[in-house]
């Protein structure tokens, strides 16, 4: 690797640094614009007592749901976790913690881990379960509560197309929580359906610019999807 | 008659005014998107990212990209945007959204909601509903009026986890239209052939009734 | 006007309602990416005591600087005035004010102002000028200060491209201030270069999704350059 | 002898490492992009929303709408990319530009700078800069050892209102290259010529002259 070229060629390398006891956050929404070859890696990693930062924790069997099956996961931060049986049985056992975390929230807290603002406030949560034992305040008569930003030691990230120095975009609804998260990791590791040339895309529709980006891998994707629903029906 | 799903989710769609954007949770309120007068334009805004929802895919159409919210398999319709969730809940935190239309366990006449989790049962989650609550300017809560057992979901205080503190101000069940204002529900319409009545018996928190109530019109 | 047809054809009608006292965030940095006609309508309205914020205030004669000339700006909210003769004059006599924020403050108070957090805290300014008067805090053994959101009575915003429905795109650099100018208006209005038919601009290119705008007008444009280096000097 | 504009600016090259980001303010900073050592690559990030700035545009090239944050014209390299405001300066206030280089007045003992306003004079504002020195890894301070009157621009404590505090780890001047750490001004390089008695009398704060002070390499 020379330069700005970030690309690596194993999943091997692209995990390589993980640790038992680190912070990953995850982009992806459900099973939308999840990176599968990096969560792969991970579970063949065995990797233990991970917290994990992403909006849901996949489903039985798919998505982030395999890293549950070794219990590899210690810990959640999520806003909705409803759609695993695995899940729900590990929280009952108490083999697994959650955090759970208004869907905004999360992301703007992995926002302001990237972007170096160490809280913020806001009004979603004010006065219920999320609000408690958070410093809360009034700014022009209205309730808000501080909410601390997140950071992670490592981020894995799905993305469309990347160029070598990780310039990125992101396909449709499948950006959700991806460029977040991009910003948020200490090494931010990108698995793409495609890899392109430096200059191929146009520097005002890079989604994620390189600089926050650290290797790249050009993945295979199955691309489950959880509900399909088409204008015939369910 | 108590309305149907389908009912409800008509008298929902005629709160909607042209040019509005509008967010609509899972169940009921995703119904009221089949019932907009075909004279205004609305536009749907999906919580995962997608400003201008378009109708369900076609077999030809179904892209494992392009999902919404409740995670099922949609389309764009012209003129939508597509942005990351920080930017989704920027807009609806900073109030851009117009109307949002969720489901609730109960209201409670300071206009305080719980809709999202009932202790003993598994928690799944508040998803985007607390924000959705905490964001939009006008928020429509659907519900039938009382649960299974006939318990009241209009109640003086709220006895399940919030949430969200004094954010409704409209809520459209099966039996009435209310408004929630001055810690009273303001009856404001009754389902077509539903009395008085049985509406102040299956209404637990304070009910102001002023001068005649009439029916909704449901079409 | 029907359904999100935001398109306007006069200016008066674009800037209407625009009322003495009242606050503008103006996009555009430097005399790059400035909404020309918008503030030539300010001008040609005479509203005075207005507050303006933005990154600059032009120059003697064009962009923000010929709001100058009628004493039009009561408070100017800037990182960097230092263009602009007319500006100094008025300072040093007393008929206008100046509040100083650091450009990357300036920026995310915008964001914050349009995105519904009322503060957020920043390491930007603590132990300066800046930073006196207003709260501190540390986070992580890190001193940080707090800072409140911005938002206007109306934004006006330079794009490069609209739809009917308000989304737009930005063109190179002069991108910069523009989309957050325009989530923080109570009523945002924006000029661009040209107008397109609603479902040409793919959807995730869009910079500004239409939500946040009032008002679309087609402009036309001087783009007078600040600083012209080329390759063979200045 | 003191060094000129280019040969600090060649310096300060010296102090990139492959596949940096580098934040040049204006001035002598910008000079050290004309001498990034030519088997690395560095990649430039220019405040106002671009991140690859490449050389200046020919006269066919000129674009009103591609600027620097000087307000120069410029052009973008290939892998540049381009954004808003508020993310460029998440970039930088998020720490993830390697390299900030700015110019200052004042430079103290414990790492505070000042570097945008001199009382009295007029203000013109600090612009991006109290953000980068928030916000950049490394920080290093380009600046004539003394003023024009000779007087130190090392301080024990800066007398100018501050633009950062604890916050400068290094500074290159015309006279030496410097680290700041323990409330000291630690001599690491001379300029070629310049005499250590030269460097002691022109260094107001405390300086630490630890063995011997080898001579800059300016090529």
């Amino acid at each position: 690797m020379a330069g700005f070229d970030k690309v690596v060629t194993s999943y091997a390398d692209a995990m390589h640094g993980l640790e038992d006891n680190m912070t990953i956050i995850a982009g992806g929404f459900g099973l939308c614009g999840i990176p599968e070859g990096l969560i792969a890696e991970v579970k063949r990693m065995g990797t233990k007592g991970l917290t994990v930062v992403s909006n849901n924790c996949g489903v039985d069997g798919f998505g982030l749901g395999v890293l549950l099956e070794d219990k590899q996961i210690k810990k959640m931060v999520s806003s909705y976790v409803g759609e695993n049986a695995l899940f729900e049985k590990q929280l009952l056992n108490g083999e697994l913690e959650v955090e759970l975390t208004p869907q905004g929230t999360l992301a703007e807290k992995m926002r302001a881990g990237g972007a170096g603002i160490p809280a913020f406030y806001t009004a979603t949560g004010f006065g219920t379960p999320v609000g408690e034992g958070k410093e809360s305040r009034q700014f022009n008569g209205r309730d808000y509560i501080l909410e601390e930003a997140i950071t992670g030691d490592f981020a894995i990230v799905k993305a469309w197309k990347a160029d070598r120095y990780g310039n990125c975009m992101y396909r449709h609804t499948a950006m959700n929580f991806n460029p977040m998260a991009a910003t948020a990791g200490k090494i931010t590791v990108v698995e793409v359906e495609e890899i392109v040339e430096v200059g191929e895309l146009e520097p005002s529709q890079i989604h994620t610019p390189g600089i926050y980006v650290d290797r790249v891998i050009q993945g295979s994707f199955e691309k489950r999807i959880e509900r399909l629903v088409t204008s015939k029906g369910v | 008659m108590a309305l149907s799903r389908d009912q409800i989710a008509m008298r929902v769609a005629q709160e909607f005014k042209d040019g509005n954007y509008v967010n609509l949770g899972i169940g009921i309120p995703t119904l009221a998107a089949n019932y907009v007068p075909k004279h205004i334009q609305v536009m749907l805004q999906s919580e995962n990212g997608l400003l201008g929802m378009g109708p369900y895919p076609t077999e030809e159409q179904v892209d494992a990209d392009m999902i919404n919210a409740g995670k099922e398999t949609v389309t764009a319709a012209a003129g939508a945007s597509i942005f990351n969730s920080a930017e989704s809940f920027a807009m609806i935190r900073g109030g851009h959204v117009d109307f949002t239309v969720l489901g609730a366990f109960e209201v409670d006449v300071s206009g305080s909601i719980a809709s999202w989790m009932i202790p003993g049962k598994l928690i799944k989650g508040m998803g985007g509903a607390m924000d959705l609550v905490a964001g939009a300017k006008n928020i429509i809560v659907t519900m039938t009026h009382a649960d299974k057992h006939g318990n009241s979901k209009l109640l003086s205080a709220c006895t399940l986890p919030l949430t969200g503190v004094s954010c409704i101000t409209r809520i459209i069940t099966d039996l009435a239209v209310l408004e929630v204002k001055d810690k009273a529900f303001h009856l404001r319409e009754r389902a077509p052939g539903v009395s008085i009545e049985e509406i102040i018996e299956k209404t637990a928190g304070k009910l102001v009734i002023d001068g005649d109530i009439p029916e909704m019109t449901i079409t």
